[in-house]
């Protein structure tokens, strides 16, 4: 895992929207190499337009991200998982663009060598996860932004989901994730997302575009 | 880049005769088409030209939706975006799948369907080389309409609708290429334009559709 | 102070609210005083009969189509560049203008066709490439309302508007090389031996002027309508989150 | 049942002008086929049956695919399957939605695309008289190929290879109906045929959907 | 909740089958009414088969079930939300299909009531989970099968939800339901499935028509 060891991701006061609204602002953390911090607070709050935002999937409101998104690897609920192919062509493929290393490792890690051969809807919830997880690995990004990274899995599979993380901790790589359930890591921080919550813009939140039109 | 390209050939395939399909439904509304307008030699030879071009043409179409729908759906396309590699080049990658898929079989195919529709010997050569030159720009316009529409559940009509305006000019001017070489008049100029629309479609339509897919993810 | 001053939504409220009253008198000025002139007090030309008088909804009908996507294209262009909000608006609020418009001139030609050709519709290349413009306003207006986030959309038939114009000009090159027509050419050219008659060539202009008033009018009022929904929906998404 | 057709109706509507779209593709395809074959209205005129039953065919076909596959991928159609009501309800109250927005708009708006092709003015009734009578049947064919087609990802381009060869009859009939009262000869035959096979269709194929749907989930 | 009391699910030696595999075999038990079942095991030994099965979406390859398919109401992840459908009128089609009671108590139960004129496709995932599991109230049905109900929920809703079933069961009806963690209901029982796993053929299992083939 080939991190920047100066590559910590600083977030200053960032703004995040969804659906031409704001929904979080203010946002600021730190996160260090070796690292991982869990999103909380209820649903709806924002986590999942934070993790895009931050990967640049789409654009902030305001404020600033001190990485640039071509480090940060994001895994969300569909993981570009072809349902056609093998386990192993689906994790070839995203090897072969992000120009990666072999597979093998990933698929160990993630207990999927013996799925390797099978097409992958044929998969159930969990072990469709795992590949999912896997993706992660190939990548050979510093900085993973998971999405209720342990959904669909059974207690076997979140004690070896949290060893692939404290790993990669354990390299240099650093995490951030949204989940609602307590995954063990020793090296985490929790961050409560509910004093972010946007306020209204009469309120000092941020304005858009069209506020004062007919005031 | 290349592993997008292998990959995308690999799911055509999968799903059930990728290069075949596009084929068949070109191969039955070619049959329609006597049925439809009568059986008179004469008449279906006069027609053969536009009918092999709109055939072509809708059956391009028909697998327009597929180029990029899949992989918003599956969060692939999520992927590809922060990938390590250029969204233009990804757009192209996917047109060219498409063409492979669809406009070469057709290519290839196309005398045989010319010879259905009684089109003259001497124009089947140009029905050829106007179908070689111009399914690249179907295929490149198309998917500009599905990077558009990439966001919208099922955009299938909608995606025609804006797709077809945009294949009015490779339309005349390959139609209008067989139709002079079959008649043995001058074809430059169709030629040149049919070449020149797909050359500039090449170049510059892949900026407009990877920037139309960037605003419909965020 | 710039120009651009008046892309905020605020200012282009307070000035178009202002404007808009002037606009309106204009237009029913210039639409009457050209209609009624055109339609009494001008003789019938001789190898045209009374049709000749569809003219003055015909030409300026044309006119606007082309013109209202040429109007489009810079307005889409400001917003894709700039990013004012009020100028996407105002594209989108022309679009179904420019549909109507084209609708118009085909109608009032298929009408005016009828004696002079003997025939509803005819694919000369003028007619066909009005058409496909319709067709490109058709697929511009779809757009819109397909796309859910407003910005979102504007930005995509941004795009399509661009891209679209090119192909729209393609086309009627296309079109010309496909067939030659029946149809006039243009007419309204400076040089005088080509010209129409004065008798109709005065109240075509008024109308052509009263088409341009009328269109600045409704343009006005659909945008501001439209500023008005968006700032409603703001208000309505801040309810909930309160 | 009839929430069910409401709320495809709804859907059709929110999808962005649901009505519209089917009737903007059989213009695109009408404006489309003589920049292909020529602007002689002579020629126009002959082909104009068979051109507009093709077109009124594929915007048919174009929109087939949101029949069920929509309903499939977010586990609507797993729910409708254990609801209290019939499936073959819901497969008649899907064709019926698919005809009100696709199949109905092309029989209001038909005489127009006739003009457009210099369809001689005696057709036009009858133009319009055979797409009342054989577009039901387009939708339900296409409901039953839209059935057997529901689990494949995107097998839009395989629906419209396995629906065609069933449109064919329908197809042959429409647009012998119109050219026959165009020339004004006898028309009692194919109008009995096309009344027939529409008939035939909406009575018995619901079933034959049904079945497909209920072996597709399992 | 019109359950029939007499409605218990009794379920014997029954086998399922995913991809023409046998998956699970020789599975028995008994849900009373009033009762609630928790369908337990690693990913991929087949509790989503076992419950598309009950449901009826999936025929069994052998084994009896008590009760017909038209008593069970089934809620998986893809709940059929249509996205562009309020949340309302979402509901309130299920209602109709049902032909069953208004929506106004089912969405103040999963506390939707603010979001009810919201677009579905403008909701949380945690958000679409819980109309997705008010779905299952628009239904009547007396017995459940829930399939990783409180995937995406916080902590707020799973215990709104732990309610709900709890009301469910205490108004007759029953519950079954696959997920990986603790809902803290009172009623409830774990079931295993891991004895359950289909042998071989060659085993003892359930063989196919073609097992014998070439032996
Ligand atoms: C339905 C079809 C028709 C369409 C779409 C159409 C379109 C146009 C357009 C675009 C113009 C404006 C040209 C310009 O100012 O550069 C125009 C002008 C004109 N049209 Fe048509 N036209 C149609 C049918 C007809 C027919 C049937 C006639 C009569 C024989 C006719 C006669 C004229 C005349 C006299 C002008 C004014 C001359 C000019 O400014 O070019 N048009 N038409
Ligand atoms: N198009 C939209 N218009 C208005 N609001 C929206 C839109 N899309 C999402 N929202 C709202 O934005 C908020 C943030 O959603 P987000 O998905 O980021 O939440 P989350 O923290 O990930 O929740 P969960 O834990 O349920 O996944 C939610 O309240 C949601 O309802
Ligand atoms: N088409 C198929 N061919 C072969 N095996 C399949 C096929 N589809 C599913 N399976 C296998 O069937 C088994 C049961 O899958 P199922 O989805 O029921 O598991 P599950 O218990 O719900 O797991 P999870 O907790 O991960 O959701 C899995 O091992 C899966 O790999
Ligand atoms: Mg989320
Ligand atoms: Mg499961």
């Amino acid at each position: 895992m080939a991190a920047d060891p100066a590559s910590g991701l600083r977030v200053e006061n960032l703004a995040v929207a969804r659906g031409g609204l704001a929904v979080l602002e203010g946002v600021s953390f730190a996160l260090a190499p070796g690292e991982a911090l869990v999103l909380r607070g209820p649903n709806g709050i924002g986590k999942t337009t934070l993790l895009r935002t931050l990967a640049g999937l789409q654009p902030a409101l305001a404020g600033e991200v001190s990485v640039p998104p071509e480090s940060i690897a994001y895994a969300a609920h569909s993981d570009g998982i072809k349902a056609t192919l093998s386990v192993a062509e689906n994790l070839r493929f995203w090897a072969a663009v992000h120009g990666t290393r072999d597979i093998s490792e990933p698929l160990s890690q993630m207990n999927l060598e013996t799925l390797a051969e099978r097409p992958a809807n044929s998969l159930s919830a969990g072990q469709k996860r795992r590949l999912g997880l896997a993706r992660l690995l190939v990548t050979g990004r510093p900085i993973w932004m998971l999405d209720e990274p342990t959904v669909s899995l059974d207690t076997d599979s979140v004690a070896l989901f949290a060893r692939v993380i404290a790993d990669h901790l354990g390299q240099g790589g650093s995490a951030l994730m949204a989940t609602h359930i307590d995954l063990g890591l020793v090296s985490s921080r929790d961050l409560d997302l509910t004093p972010y919550k946007a306020r209204a813009p009469e309120a000092g939140g941020i304005s858009g575009a069209f506020d004062e039109v007919l005031s | 880049m290349i592993a997008l390209l292998i990959r995308d050939l690999r799911l055509a395939v999968r799903a059930g005769g990728g290069f075949g399909l596009g084929l068949a439904f070109f191969l039955i509304v070619v049959t329609l088409v006597p049925f439809g307008v009568g059986p008179q030699g004469d008449i279906l030879a006069r027609i053969a030209p536009g009918i092999l071009w709109l055939g072509a043409l809708l059956a391009c179409l028909l697998s327009l939706d597929r180029i990029f729908a899949l992989d918003y759906e599956d969060g692939s396309l999520d992927l590809l975006v922060s990938a390590p590699i250029p969204l233009e080049g990804v757009v192209v990658m996917k047109a060219l799948a498409h063409w492979l898929t669809t406009g070469l079989p057709l290519v290839i195919a196309a005398p045989v369907f010319g010879l259905l529709l009684h089109l003259p010997g001497d124009a089947q050569g140009w029905l050829v080389l106007s179908l070689l030159l111009g399914t690249p720009a179907l295929s490149v316009l198309g998917t500009f309409g599905a990077a558009l529409t990439v966001g919208l559940k099922r955009g299938g009509l909608l995606l025609s609708l804006l797709v077809l305006p945009f294949y009015v000019p490779t339309l005349i001017f390959g139609a209008e290429l067989v139709s002079r070489g079959a008649q043995g008049m001058a074809t430059q100029i169709p030629l040149l334009m049919l070449a020149g629309i797909t050359a500039a479609s090449v170049a510059l339509i892949p900026f407009a559709a990877a920037a139309a897919i960037r605003v419909n993810l965020r | 102070m710039s120009i651009w001053e008046y892309a905020n939504p605020v200012k282009f409220m307070r000035l178009s609210g202002r404007v808009l009253p002037y606009v309106i008198a204009l237009a029913a000025i210039c639409l009457l005083s050209g209609m009624v002139w055109g339609y009494f007090f001008v003789p019938n030309a001789e190898n045209f009969g009374g049709s000749v008088k569809v003219i003055y909804v015909h030409v300026p009908a044309a006119m606007m189509a082309i013109n209202i996507w040429g109007m489009m294209l810079v307005t889409s262009l400001i917003w894709l560049i700039r990013r004012h909000h009020v100028s996407a608006l105002a594209a989108r609020a022309a679009a179904p203008i420019g549909a109507v418009m084209t609708l118009i001139a085909l109608i009032t030609g298929a009408v005016w066709g009828e004696p002079m050709w003997g025939t509803w519709w005819e694919w000369d290349p003028r007619l066909t490439s009005f058409l496909i413009l319709f067709l490109f306003y058709l697929g511009y207006i779809a757009l819109w309302a397909a796309v859910e986030d407003p910005d979102t959309a504007a930005d995509l038939t941004g795009v399509l508007c661009l891209v679209g114009a090119v192909f729209a000009v393609l086309s009627r090159y296309a079109a010309n090389f496909w067939n030659q027509g029946l149809h006039q050419g243009a007419t309204l050219s400076l040089d005088k031996q080509k010209h129409i008659a004065d008798v109709y060539w005065f109240p075509l202009l008024l109308c052509i002027a009263g088409f341009v008033f009328f269109f600045v009018a409704l343009v006005l009022i659909r945008t501001r309508t439209e500023i008005r929904l968006r700032r409603l929906g703001a208000l309505q998404q801040r309810e909930r989150m309160a």
